[in-house]
């Protein structure tokens, strides 16, 4: 069925008795020529893309719960492009620009806002750091703009400019970035999928991954085996757990990154704000309200639930950067498993196992990226050649030294990052 | 969330600097290969369930502690001075 | 309106209050809600998606209708719940989301348009023309949704945070957790009760059933004598504990202002942490609502707050009351009212087995079809045996059961239990360790029930503690069975509201689930359920019971979504509290500080330190004036500059030299006592970590130094090689960057300057190049190192910090009599961009000693920290970005830090990235501007022209590659 | 020529008194860390009971008196306070001058214990928390070190250049327990 504001009109006025389901419920078949684990944002991407690109059709996406309940439903939203290190610059480029237009191509409002982010800067140091950045994404094409104080004052006038402990100097703005309605990814890229013959096949749980000779033949599932020639993994913080089932270690650690969200409120941000110095970002939802989260625990973690101190810590930088935000009530408060690597960027590669396939180590920065992960993934499993915009995010990167991506500059520890 | 520190008794997860696996422990002679750096410094089994990690008391006592939790419930199942007997 | 004789509030004590500007009169112990129904006041909100007009529901936290915005400007509270604000003389509350006004509110329109406006239709249009959704579409939904509204500016009020500690929490005060502290109290443990009310009791203080004889209310404040008389049990009243986090820590709010005028210095509200060995869930239960068309209009009240309203605030929300349930204890709200004299127009049961009354009329097997009256309840459609009637009444009190406050048990992903004989959730034992749950949260209902469970479940926590439980039998009280037939949704045609807040209708999870939103998660997340500021409290468990009736699944099946804290809302400003302002880090201030204010030096941070950027002299306009004059001070003459900040770690013991040698990338346990040696240290995975100079004080005992921004991460991966990895070597190492006051002495009148002040003068041949030594200055004992960051003769002289005010303004004041002076940060760093020295502006965390020219430095003789991994094929490709100096060579004189470096034709796109400029500042030594930067192949390539291209600000530069070390390359005026 | 003149961490911002506590600088004269070589702490222990009279003291513990205490500090480490230490000590331990490195307040008062659950998450209360008893932990967000010294009073140790910060913090708390009443 297409969606438009005349099908909503039409089913108004005769008791919204037309609507059908957005995907099918089928049975597993036996066999398919791509299994794709996980039925997150990643993964239904990467089925989109298949039959969209590619012309796939025989492809299920096995999900062990309901589909989109991974990070993607439970993360802030943020949509951007501002990385400064080649690798990532490339892939988050060629990922906005799927996003625009995604409501458009999906038939499927998932309201992206391309409302600007922009990243605070408090000292020289972090300016010029910034600067390099936004240079670096202007070399790729994207935008960045340097906002000094009165600039960003006339942007973001209820920010702590004067008494806060890091006094703001200015921001690197990026216009483009944005946020869009999360649960909407899922489902618009899952009725897409669904709605070109890919089987979106939820509650069934991988249990094992068959290997033969060096190659993948299906996995086993809590619905029975199901044969493959191609698998592909991609389930975020669970990503050691799956590749475990093929004697596989990953540069893994899972880790509790916690988020927030207010009572409904008027609008009152009208942008994305991230505080360096405070590990705090937040934006306001489209029904109202503040939506923000700060680091992970920095613990490793699968219980998708955190502790006090990181809770607070958000806390104090939210007063600390903009004490006008401190009569909004926190209505709840929330986990997701981060898969973080040891350089903090992703991996979307091959693996030692013929036909097996690898998609994670987003750590905490995986929405923004579902568009351009689905369509690199669904490239290197159709192909198996890498997608130009992903051909760094090699897995072996770590053990020679070549192409590490540490935005962040914090080395071989998976939690600095 | 707390942990019982050997020296200083239960203390509020606030205290506590996280390091990571315990394996960061198990340093690899210099010339082991470059599978055993790999497997060192990198490649992590990343437990869901019970696992060995690194905490540095910073707020405390300055111990850098192995714990041995699981990561699906967070409960600390023991706590043991780096050092001592705890590899 | 009040009801005479009822209440358990001081009828005596008028307190005055406005609601959307008319001043209105309630009692002492009133809420807004129960002050506003005592004068008729029914219509108190708009509902979010279609502005409804919404009365109270409740009579608890738990209310997803009565939300009103309390106070003005930088103290006014958007959502507050009428049920739970106390009034107070001077309380101004104001109706929101609606305008013009509450009673004529322009978009109660979306409630005609409602059938265009079901569940997710805005995935479904907005999307043509594309530039439409962010310029008109979404503009008009941001600012038809939200609630109420922020006021925009800083929050006024104080908050505090605070740390609790007992035996035993005990988290509710009503009849279960009475007796459970009451039994814990009294075997001496230590107790926390903790209630969210203003008033200790629970539902003793709704109801009429007797204890011992006496009254609920009664009884309940003898046991809250005794407790309070207990010096081991902690009476937390208005404090809600909001979550339960691992190894028995809550978080708790106690709203410690909110029920008064403000008073100064008061904290608005306190956020706690209570760490409890054991703790007793005895939150009670929250009453459910019963779907029937148009269920949602003003007058239409659970029952149980019906009643709460007439027993304890002596208020009767109608004059014509009808009941409609599905249980026996929504009869007791008939009881009550005919008790107290009110009109009971019936209760209308759907159980045909219901009991009857000689009271008032019972319709059995009865049902509500439908509802009439514009802002507030007039009449009601009777559906019974003998056909469909109209009903003339002002209050419906409505009761589909009661559903346990499972909340806080959830909070560690614990799932509740469906409990077929009551039609509830109730907790699953061991949800939270250390936990158990007593009383109606538990599913026990009658007060004999709760007041055992309450004291089994203390019992049961002590003597797990290991304290003997001395027993105490329980007092006489009601025990009546509790009896309910499930009804969830009354059949038929018309909207019956499920998510009174977020307007979420039956038929609005019917289509949920016919577009295949069947899990109970896609449910909530498409139609936005359980979603509002209440959480579905009351709404969710009837809402899964439709969505089970729908799928064909059973409601154990079908599941719950998640209970995540907090269990009612918290303000940020109270879990931040501190945070505003300077609190939210520490500030560490040098020993020069006061004196460097005095000279109007403008003070910058250096992580949590604060330094001096420059020191202006009188007619300097810019900091560029003031730093160049300081550097070409220290190069003619002599300047003085704090540098305390970096860290100092004093390291001791027989293995110290080894100890060294592993953690730096080069040599120490050759170092001769007296003399000081730069050191690199680098990361295990091979890039580098840190720099400093090391000083040999003795045989044993080493001084090392670290950047002021490392200094911690240095001292922590010091302890981790000692106690992780090198546990049998025997050396020590402390902190001591406290300890001294450190100041840099440099020019070519250091000495000069030194021998000023210090008691032995030094002669031109002792303290060479990087000697070190005690000295005594002006009296006092210190430590003298000849090391310079600036390239010129320099000294570094250090101090206890007791002395350090002192010995700055003592030396500032002699190094201007030698035309010298104070130089701050921005000087130092043009100082040391002229010898090519290096900060974490280069050693930024992605680079390696052979990315900055010091690949040799990395000892061949022995293994450290980083060696092995430093050796990475791609750690070592000639191509890689590497350290060179950059000087402009054509018109454009600027060089810009975080620009983008390319070959001198080439296009500025990413393809042809060559690398990057790290630290740029102009030179007045040299009289141009020098740079620092990452260059491929960088070190092969000097000489050569490249571009340098700033997009950000515009600059493009064509940058000679020369080395990084551009003043007085040989070091002669450093070690002259 | 001229002399040097000492300050102290707080001079000028204590002493502060708000309701019924009140908050002081405390000079402690010689601060020094004791740090035991590999298998010394017994020969450490005897050599500064010897030497000053009091023993090394157990994890969470002081030991002696006002004027010449030993607070423990941390794994391996314990501050002396007040005496010169003996150089007899030298050869069990690294010894380490800190009489300049830290910010000493003593907080005391009926609401001195309330204050400070404000701002350490560690039990403070007379119960559990006994006077000669001691912590490692922190206040607000600075490290230090908190010891009973009195039945209302406690000694309060952060890093000196914090000192402003610990200033701040302790009004703070002390006016809000006062407001309460």
């Amino acid at each position: 069925m297409r969606f438009s504001g005349l099908r909503v009109l039409k089913e108004g006025l005769t008791g919204n008795r037309g609507w059908t389901a957005h995907w099918r419920d089928p049975e597993p078949k036996p066999a398919y020529d791509i299994l794709i684990i996980g039925g997150g944002g990643h993964g239904l991407a990467t089925a989109y893309y298949l039959a969209q690109v590619h012309g796939l059709r025989n492809v299920a996406v096995l999900e062990k719960g309901y589909l989109g309940g991974g990070n993607i439903g439970r993360n802030t939203t943020i949509v951007r492009a501002n990385y400064g290190l080649p690798g990532n610059s490339e892939f988050y480029s060629h990922s906005l620009s799927l996003w625009e237009g995604l409501e458009q191509e999906l038939n499927f409002n998932v309201m992206q806002s391309q409302r600007g982010v922009l990243n605070l800067f408090h000292s020289d140091g972090q300016r010029d750091a910034y600067v390099r950045r936004g240079n670096a994404m202007v070399n790729q094409g994207d935008d960045a703009i340097l906002l000094d104080r009165d600039g960003l004052r006339k942007r973001v006038p209820y920010l702590d400019f004067d008494n806060g402990r890091f006094p703001v100097q200015g921001a690197l703005y990026h216009p483009r970035g944005g946020t869009a309605r999360h649960d909407a990814v899922a489902w618009g890229f899952a009725r897409g999928a669904d709605s070109r013959g890919i089987d979106l096949i939820q509650n069934c749980e991988v249990t094992g991954i068959d290997v033969a000779n060096g190659a993948v033949t299906g996995v086993q599932t809590s619905r029975g085996a199901i044969r493959a020639k191609k698998v592909g993994i991609v389930v975020a913080g669970r990503s050691s757990q799956v590749a475990a089932m093929a004697g596989m270690r990953l540069p893994i650690e899972s880790h509790v990154l916690q988020a927030f969200v207010t009572e409904g409120l008027k609008p009152v941000i009208d942008t994305v704000v991230t505080y360096g110095m405070g590990h705090f970002y937040i934006s306001q939802s489209d029904k109202g309200g503040l939506v923000f989260g700060g680091d992970i625990d920095m613990y490793a973690s699968y219980a998708a639930r955190g502790n006090l101190p990181a809770v607070e810590h958000v806390m104090e930088a939210g007063m600390a950067l903009m004490p006008m935000i401190g009569k909004a009530r926190v209505l709840r408060s929330w986990g997701g498993i981060m898969d973080m690597s040891p350089d903090g960027s992703p991996i979307i590669d091959k693996t030692g196992i013929d036909g097996l396939y690898l998609n994670c180590g987003w750590c905490y920065g995986g929405f923004k990226a579902v568009p351009g992960s689905g369509d690199c993934f669904a490239h290197l499993l159709a192909t198996g050649r890498p997608h130009p915009a992903a051909a760094r995010f090699r897995l072996d990167r770590f053990r020679t030294g070549v192409g590490i991506m540490d935005e962040e500059g914090t080395g071989a520890q998976h939690n600095l990052h | 969330m707390r942990i019982t520190c050997p020296l200083c008794g239960a203390r509020d997860r606030r205290e506590f600097y996280y390091r990571g696996a315990a394996l960061a422990l198990e340093r690899p002679a210099p010339d082991a290969g470059e599978q055993a750096w790999d497997d060192y410094l990198f490649l992590r089994e990343n437990p869901a369930g019970e696992t060995r990690d690194l905490w540095y008391h910073a707020n405390g006592c300055g111990a850098w502690l192995v714990v041995r939790r699981d990561t699906r419930s967070h409960a600390v199942l023991e706590v043991r001075l780096a050092g001592e007997g705890a590899q | 309106m009040r009801v005479a004789g009822k209440g358990v509030l001081d009828r005596s004590r008028s307190v005055p209050f406005r609601f959307d500007g008319v001043r209105y009169a309630g009692l002492e112990g009133d809420t807004l809600a129960s002050a506003l129904l005592a004068n008729g006041v029914r219509l108190l909100g708009r509902s979010f998606k279609y502005h409804r007009p919404r009365g109270v529901l409740t009579a608890g936290s738990e209310e997803p209708n009565a939300l009103v915005t309390v106070g003005r400007g930088g103290r006014q509270t958007p959502n507050t719940r009428a049920t739970v604000q106390e009034i107070y003389e001077g309380l101004e509350a104001r109706s929101q989301n609606a305008w013009p006004s509450l009673k004529y509110d322009l978009l109660s329109v979306n409630t005609l348009a409602a059938p265009f406006l079901g569940a997710g239709f805005y995935y479904k249009t907005f999307m043509w023309p594309k530039a439409f959704w962010e310029k008109l579409y979404e503009p008009a939904i941001r600012r038809a949704a939200g609630l109420g509204a922020l006021s925009g500016l800083p929050d006024a009020d104080r908050y505090e945070r605070a740390y609790a500690f007992c035996d035993l929490l005990v988290i509710g005060a009503g009849p279960a957790g009475l007796m459970a502290a009451l039994v814990a109290g009294r075997a001496g443990a230590d107790v926390i009760l903790a209630d969210e009310d203003m008033r200790m009791g629970g539902r003793l203080l709704a109801e009429t059933q007797q204890i011992e004889g006496r009254s609920g209310q009664v009884w309940a404040g003898e046991v809250l004598a005794e407790l309070a008389a207990m010096e081991n049990v902690r009476l937390m009243t208005r404090t809600t504990v909001a979550g339960a986090y691992d190894q028995g820590t809550f978080a708790a709010l106690e709203r410690v202002g909110h029920h008064r005028a403000r008073a100064e210095g008061q904290p608005l509200e306190c956020f706690w942490r209570i760490v409890a060995k054991r703790s007793v869930l005895a939150a009670g239960a929250l009453e459910r609502p019963i779907a029937f068309a148009d269920n949602d209009r003003p007058g239409i009240m659970m029952a149980g707050a019906v009643r709460a309203y007439l027993n304890r605030w002596g208020v009767c929300p109608g004059r014509a009351v009808t009941v409609f349930a599905n249980n026996d204890d929504a009869h007791r709200t008939a009881r009550d009212l005919v008790a107290a004299g009110v009109d009971v127009v019936a209760v209308i049961d759907s159980r045909a087995e219901a009991p009857g009354s000689d009271l008032f009329e019972v319709h059995r097997g009865a049902q509500v079809v439908g509802t009439s009256g514009r802002l507030g309840l007039e009449a009601i459609t009777l559906r019974s045996a003998a056909g469909e009637r109209r009903v003339e009444t002002d209050c419906l009190a409505v009761s589909g059961g009661w559903n346990p406050s499972v909340h806080l048990s959830c909070h560690m992903n614990g799932r509740p239990t469906w409990r077929e004989d009551i039609a509830s959730f109730v907790p699953t034992p061991g949800a939270v360790p250390g936990m158990m749950a007593a009383g109606a949260c538990n599913g026990a209902f009658s007060t004999l029930a709760c007041l055992r469970e309450g004291a089994e479940a203390a019992r049961a926590a002590l003597v797990e503690l290991g304290r003997s439980v001395p027993p105490l039998d329980l007092p006489a009280t009601e025990d009546e069975p509790y009896r309910l037939t499930p009804l969830w949704a009354v059949a038929g045609k018309g909207r019956a509201w499920l998510d009174f807040q977020n307007d979420v209708t039956v038929k609005d999870v019917r289509q949920a689930v016919a577009e295949n939103y069947r899990s109970v998660e896609h449910m909530k997340r498409y139609t936005t359920q359980g979603m509002a500021t209440d959480q579905g409290k009351s709404s969710n468990v009837t809402a899964l019971a439709v969505l089970a009736d729908a799928t064909g699944r059973g409601i154990p099946e079908t599941g719950t979504t998640s209970f995540r804290p907090p269990y009612s809302p918290i303000a940020i400003a109270a879990l931040g509290a501190g945070g505003q302002g300077k609190g939210f880090a520490p500030e560490r201030f040098t020993t020069s500080h006061k004196a460097s204010r005095e000279r109007g030096a403008p003070m910058i941070e250096a992580g949590l330190w604060y330094r001096p950027s420059t020191f202006p002299a009188p007619g300097e306009k810019s900091w560029r004036q003031s730093c160049d004059r300081e550097v070409r001070m220290v190069r003619a003459a002599v300047g003085v500059c704090d540098v305390s900040t970096l860290g100092k770690i004093d390291i001791q013991g027989p293995d110290a030299g080894k100890f060294l040698d592993f953690v730096y990338a080069n040599m120490f346990s050759t170092l001769k006592v007296g003399r000081v040696r730069y050191g690199l240290m680098l990361r295990e995975d091979g890039t580098v970590m840190d720099d400093g100079t090391t000083a040999r004080l003795g045989e044993h005992h080493f001084l090392m130094t670290t950047t002021t921004a490392a200094a911690g991460d240095v001292m922590r991966h010091l302890e981790f090689v000692s106690q992780g990895l090198r546990p049998d070597w025997d050396v020590r190492f402390t902190s001591v960057t406290e300890q001294w006051a450190q100041f840099a002495v440099a020019g070519p009148k250091s000495r000069a300057l030194l021998n000023e002040l210090l008691d032995a003068p030094l002669e031109a041949g002792d303290w060479p190049f990087m000697a070190c030594g005690p000295v005594r200055v002006l009296g006092v004992a210190g430590r003298l190192f000849r090391i310079s960051f600036s390239g010129e003769q320099a000294y570094e002289l250090a101090v206890p910090a007791r002395y350090g005010d002192s010995l700055f303004r003592a030396l500032v004041a002699r190094a201007e009599g030698l035309g010298g002076g104070a130089y701050g940060m921005e000087a130092l760093n043009v100082l040391r961009l002229e010898k090519g020295f290096i900060t974490h502006a280069e050693i930024h965390g992605r680079v390696t000693a052979y990315d900055i020219g010091m690949g040799r430095m990395v000892s061949a003789k022995k293994d450290c920290i980083g060696k092995t991994m430093s050796q990475r094929p791609g750690l070592m490709e000639a191509d890689r970005e590497r350290l060179v100096g950059l000087k402009p060579v054509g018109a454009v004189k600027l060089i810009t830090s975080g620009a983008h470096l390319f070959a001198k034709g080439a296009e500025p796109v990413r393809e042809n990235d060559q690398g990057y400029v790290t630290s740029a500042a102009y030179s007045p030594t040299v009289g141009h501007v020098v740079a620092l930067g990452f260059l491929r192949r960088g070190p092969e390539r000097l000489g050569e022209v490249v571009k340098m291209v700033d997009h950000l600000r515009a600059v493009e530069t064509l940058c000679e590659v020369v080395d990084p070390v551009i003043f007085d390359p040989e070091g002669g005026r450093m070690r002259g | 020529m001229a002399e040097l003149r000492a300050n102290s961490p707080c001079a000028g911002a204590l002493p502060l008194v708000i309701g019924s506590v009140m908050a002081r600088e405390e000079d402690l004269g010689v601060i020094t860390a004791l740090l035991p070589y590999r298998g010394r702490e017994t020969a450490l222990s005897e050599a500064l009971k010897a030497a000053h009279g009091m023993a090394f003291p157990a994890p969470n513990r002081a030991t002696g008196k006002v004027g010449a205490r030993a607070i423990w500090a941390g794994r391996d480490q314990a501050l002396l306070l007040g005496p010169v230490p003996d150089p007899a000590l030298c050869e069990h331990a690294a010894l380490s001058d800190q009489s300049d490195g830290w910010a000493a307040v003593r907080l005391e008062g009926a609401g001195a214990e309330a204050v400070l659950a404000r701002l350490v998450p560690v039990d403070l209360r007379a119960q559990v928390f006994k006077r000669g008893h001691t912590v490692r932990s922190q206040v607000q967000h600075m490290a230090g070190s908190i010891t009973r010294v009195g039945e209302r009073a406690f000694l309060i140790l952060v890093f000196r250049s914090m000192a402003a910060t610990l200033v701040h913090d302790l009004k703070t708390a002390m006016e809000a327990v006062a407001a309460r009443g």
